[in-house]
């Protein structure tokens, strides 16, 4: 049986390019099972057997960790990086004249409360001192997808996604700025227990990998950085 | 986030709405169906039950990209009335009807196949039109089904996550209704104000449907 | 109103062709009989407008109700018929009351006479599955009657009713066709129908409608002789007859054709027009054809 | 085979409480009639158990049916009955031969010969729906025999027959009922139904049973001047008599009730068994009731 | 991971399996309903509705607590059959079951309720028990409303993806429905795959339920 890792939605087309040259490397071919990580961590905690659980942020990979449930501590697999998508063009203007006006009718955020990417871009907005005029107009997704799926339809003025979105075909849409923060946005993975021997020795080379420079390249290629 | 009336109520007012409009919309569209026999009719039942297979955010989307105010009839609804449907309640009612019109019209609809033609037949020689047999005689004959048809939209409505989030926007206080606030909490590892949510909910629609079925069944008592 | 039309049936022994001339002159009221599946109750539902001819016309009082040639079907809606179903079909989902005024369109005091005299105003606010089959028949008939339609289609009408309803029932509907001045066409296997009800009686005999002789000779018992004879056959023949229980006393003369034979003297009789259940105290009786509104006929009286 | 119940209905006027006591003697054929609404068909259903008596019994050869003391009450399935529903009640879903096909619960002979003696043969691939009334009538009947039940209730089984059918299917019933040695209850508001092929006949008058005499005299036209008198009279009375279209030619004797009066000698006559339509051929008639097998009927002949 | 055809036929297995392990399971009860009448029957009604009124990922999340091999149910199975429910076909078979219940009973119940008893009754006289009465009378003569709960139960579990995704774990081969698919393309932004999915989906139900309701009018005009 192949090794099965858990992956955050928003991470898994750049995985899913670094298991396949993992796998051109090595025999085995990961499985990658994809949804958003509250869900992955929800089927974690009731029994499903994973190698690897690949979280968008690291908050879900230290509850596990508490709960005892992880082969040691999270560590950082890479850093996301926030970016604003506009409808309008955004090089020549000043966004915080730009968000409040009225051309921008409605702005989609992910849940503040479940998302990262969603709780940076309120710290962001707060430290732009704009959040209190713009939270009326803002829209939320589940997760920085579905913001991505908002952005796609149209059906959005401006949002606030995850810079790696600018890779795939709705990097073509509209205007796109990356915004400067601190750092960016942790995804942490934990290791989970109860493997068999095999499995812990190939999810350990896949760990190694990671740190390979074709592993960085790759991240960063897809809006990410590596540590 | 936690525990709220508020997105309670709006899944109650959402619901009870869809239910509404889908009575006002699905009966005429089972009128359309049941009279119009033949190759039209079954064209017309497939297509309804269509959105179905759809999973729900799909269908989401789908019917986002229509009502986005950068294509065709969204465009069209806010140019000429100002009217925009995404992330609104209006949107979201929209949304749930044509999702949940299958579960309104098929039940209606094979009912009244079970229903012999003779009483059409003795209305008509009564000098009653399609529409007031339909109305005064058939539509009553399958009373039961009408029922069952408001019932499972009712309570379809007030589970509907996925189209509702995408056309939505969950919104609080206008879009983030309860099945929404749920989910964010179950996301968030927030059990117990999940299994509040839910417990509500429950209980609630259980004591909903239980009202419904007992007048129902004491309505179906005296008719037998 | 007139009907000229052939319809292609599957009949109960292979094919069956209905080829109907069948002429209702307004105010008339015809039986029709014929054997079982001979296509009675097809020939109503192509006057109502529910089964479509082959071929042919059918025109009423100058309207062209259906014209295959020129393509003309009047909807059933748009011809006025009332029609007795076979079985009945009441709404199940109405009352008695409510299914006349379904039938009238509006509460019209038309309602409660004829809940009177069907004996149905104590059933008024039942629904139809808890009638008896006789109750829910004169129902039928009711509503069908309510809207007082131009033309009268009765299927086996009283097939439910003991003899005397059956009696009663005839001659409500013998007053009523008269004064509506209704057009009625009552399929009929009962020969007392035509008998007492019809100024022309059709049998449908292989596809065809045949006119047919009423019976409407007086029966006369003169001679003692014969009287002897015949009160045994009384018996079982005034069962068969809408007055049922009464044995006429010996020497009571029976008039049963109304023409020229007004009844004669009796033991203790007094003449009556109808007959009734109540002329039949102490043995009374008096029979005798209803007086048809047939020209021929009433000249004669 | 007896009934002692009572129940409460709500009549057509107020309400109606049924107090029956009715004994099915074993083999024998009971007639019950009664003004619409009497409360018939809601003794069929007692019988059968598809409505409870409010208190009494029911016992049939020893077993008990029915008994509110003890709460017993035998469910349908049990009580082998045959009931033939005012209203037919076909299975819409499935076609003549098939209704009959589930009733008998396999595939036998009989359902072939039922479908043959009631003139079926030829729609038995159809639905009900398509039949016409009579038609339904039919198979109703034969649904109901094709189990042999112990009891056969029918109610107002040839209400939608012509006369002429109506005394074919009445000779069938009267050869079955005594070949298979059945009991049978037989609702009908038609007095001929007693007079053929009735042992009792009860009359049901405000909630109870009373037995009534079956017309059994005989019907003789000896001398020539009574037989010119009736001669006009048959012709009403033949047409509500089974034997419908043929007139006797004069001088025929007429035999009604075959108690001790066989046929006579008329112009070209042979004696016959049981009067049908095949007897008729050149105006050849001859009526006689059936032989009854009731004993003190049977020692007389 | 691009378009594939896997997910589709899993879709596809799931749906006809969840068909017609509830026509084996919904007919049964649907019989215990319409026999049981009163107070029984009424909450019977109700509960088999509640299901509905949760959101379906927690309605999936309190099965997979319920299936979890660290619980009670599921470690029972898990223990005395080694059977494991979550993350497995089968399990997503019971998830899709007691989510589309009410779309198999609803309608059939309903149906039910117009049927007149005078049937039930005939089939009594003539020696049949109920189930008999039920399945060979009562059954056929609502077939309209037999083929819509199948319909619909059908086309739900194809487009059912909420209670798939908590219980099912989107494993290839295994678990991996078209729903799932199609939400692992939209997020990670491969709309292209997605659209595809949702066509074939959308063109293969169309056909599906236009061969059923060809069918199932060809059928009823041969009835009436
Ligand atoms: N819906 C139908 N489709 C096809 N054939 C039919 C249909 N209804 C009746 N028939 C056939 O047409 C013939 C005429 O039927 P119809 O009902 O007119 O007879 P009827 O004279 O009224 O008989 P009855 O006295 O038994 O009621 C019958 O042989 C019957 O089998
Ligand atoms: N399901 C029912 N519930 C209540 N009352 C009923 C029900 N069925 C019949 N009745 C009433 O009980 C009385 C007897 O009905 P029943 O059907 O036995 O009469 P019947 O003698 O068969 O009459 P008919 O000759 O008209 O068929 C009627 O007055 C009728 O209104
Ligand atoms: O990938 Mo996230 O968890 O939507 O910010
Ligand atoms: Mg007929
Ligand atoms: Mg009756």
């Amino acid at each position: 049986q192949p090794l099965r890792i858990a992956v955050a939605a928003s991470l898994g087309l750049p995985l899913q390019e670094i298991v396949d040259s993992f796998a051109r490397e090595r025999v085995e071919k990961p499985t990658l099972v994809v949804a958003s990580s509250g869900v992955l961590t929800a089927q974690i905690t009731n029994g499903a057997h994973f190698a690897l659980f690949i979280s968008a942020d690291t908050l879900y990979p230290h509850t596990l960790w508490q709960q005892q449930r992880t082969d040691g501590p999270p560590q950082v697999l890479a850093y996301g990086q926030l970016a604003l998508w506009c409808r309008y063009p955004l090089e020549n203007q000043d966004i915080n004249v730009l968000l409040p006006g009225n051309q921008i009718k409605k702005i989609a955020i992910a849940q503040p409360q479940l998302a990262p990417f969603g709780k940076e871009a309120v710290r962001w907005l707060r430290a732009q001192r704009l959040y209190d005029t713009v939270w009326p107009k803002m829209v939320y997704g589940e997760n920085v997808g579905q913001v991505n799926r908002l952005i796609q339809a149209g059906a959005v003025d401006a949002a606030f996604t995850a810079a790696s979105a600018r890779a795939s075909s709705i990097g073509q849409k509209g205007y796109w700025q990356t915004l400067p923060q601190e750092g960016g946005i942790a995804h942490s993975m934990v290791v989970l227990k109860g493997l068999t021997a095999a499995e812990r020795q190939t999810t350990q080379a896949l760990l190694a990998y990671f740190r390979t420079p074709t592993a960085r390249t790759i991240l960063e290629k897809w809006g990410y950085l590596a540590p | 986030m936690t525990f709220s009336w508020e997105p309670l109520w709006l899944s109650f007012k959402l619901a009870l709405v869809t239910t509404l409009v889908l009575l006002l919309i699905g009966l005429p569209l089972v009128y359309l169906l049941h009279f119009r026999r033949g190759r039209g009719q079954v064209i017309g039942q497939a297509l309804i039950s269509l959105p179905l297979v759809l999973p729900p955010t799909v269908l989401g989307y789908y019917l986002l990209v229509l009502m986005s105010p950068e294509n065709g009839l969204g465009r069209w609804l806010d140019d000429w009335f100002g009217w925009r449907l995404v992330f609104s309640f209006p949107g979201l009612v929209i949304g749930s009807v044509i999702y949940s019109l299958p579960f309104m019209i098929n039940p209606i609809l094979s009912a009244l196949e079970g229903v012999s033609t003779v009483y059409e037949e003795v209305a008509y020689t009564l000098g009653k039109s399609r529409l007031t047999t339909f109305v005064r005689v058939l539509l009553p004959m399958v009373r039961a089904s009408v029922v069952v048809g408001a019932v499972m939209t009712f309570a379809h409505t007030i589970g509907e996550f996925g189209v509702i989030l995408m056309i939505g926007g969950s919104i609080p206080g206008e879009t983030r209704v309860a099945s929404i606030a749920i989910y964010n909490e179950v996301e968030m590892l927030q059990y117990d104000a999940a299994d509040r949510y839910a417990l509500v909910l429950l209980l609630f629609s259980f004591v909903v449907l239980l009202g419904v079925y007992t007048y129902q069944n004491r309505r179906t008592a005296r008719v037998i | 109103m007139e009907m000229r039309v052939t319809k292609a049936l599957q009949g109960g022994d292979g094919h069956l062709t209905l080829d109907i001339a069948l002429d209702l002159p307004p105010g008339s009221l015809t039986v029709l009989s014929g054997p079982s599946g001979a296509g009675k109750t097809s020939i109503l539902r192509m006057w109502a407008g529910l089964l479509k001819p082959d071929a042919g016309t059918l025109r009423v009082n100058g309207d062209v109700w259906f014209d295959a040639a020129q393509r003309v079907n009047l909807p059933p809606q748009k011809r006025s018929v009332g029609l007795v179903f076979q079985e009945y079909a009441l709404f199940p989902h109405l009352s008695v009351r409510e299914n006349l005024a379904f039938a009238a369109g509006m509460e019209t005091p038309l309602i409660d006479e004829l809940l009177e005299v069907f004996q149905l105003t104590q059933l008024q606010a039942r629904r139809p599955r808890r009638l008896s089959g006789g109750q829910q028949q004169r129902v039928a008939l009711a509503r069908a009657l309510v809207r007082k339609p131009r033309l009268l289609l009765l299927d086996e009408p009283f097939a439910a009713l003991d003899p005397e309803l059956k009696d009663d029932v005839r001659q409500i509907l013998r007053q009523l066709h008269q004064t509506w001045d209704l057009t009625t066409l009552l399929v009929s296997h009962d020969p007392l129908d035509a008998f007492w009800l019809a100024d022309r009686a059709f049998q449908l005999q292989s596809g065809k409608c045949v006119e047919v002789p009423i019976p409407r000779t007086a029966y006369v018992v003169s001679t003692d002789a014969a009287r002897q004879e015949m009160q045994v056959a009384l018996e079982i023949q005034l069962r068969t007859l809408p007055l049922a229980n009464d044995v006429p006393p010996p020497g009571t003369r029976l008039v049963w054709n109304g023409a020229d034979s007004r009844q004669e003297k009796g033991s203790e009789d007094k003449p009556r027009d109808q007959p009734s259940r109540d002329d039949c105290e102490g043995g009374k009786l008096s029979f005798e054809q209803q007086q048809k509104r047939n020209d021929n006929d009433a000249d004669v009286q």
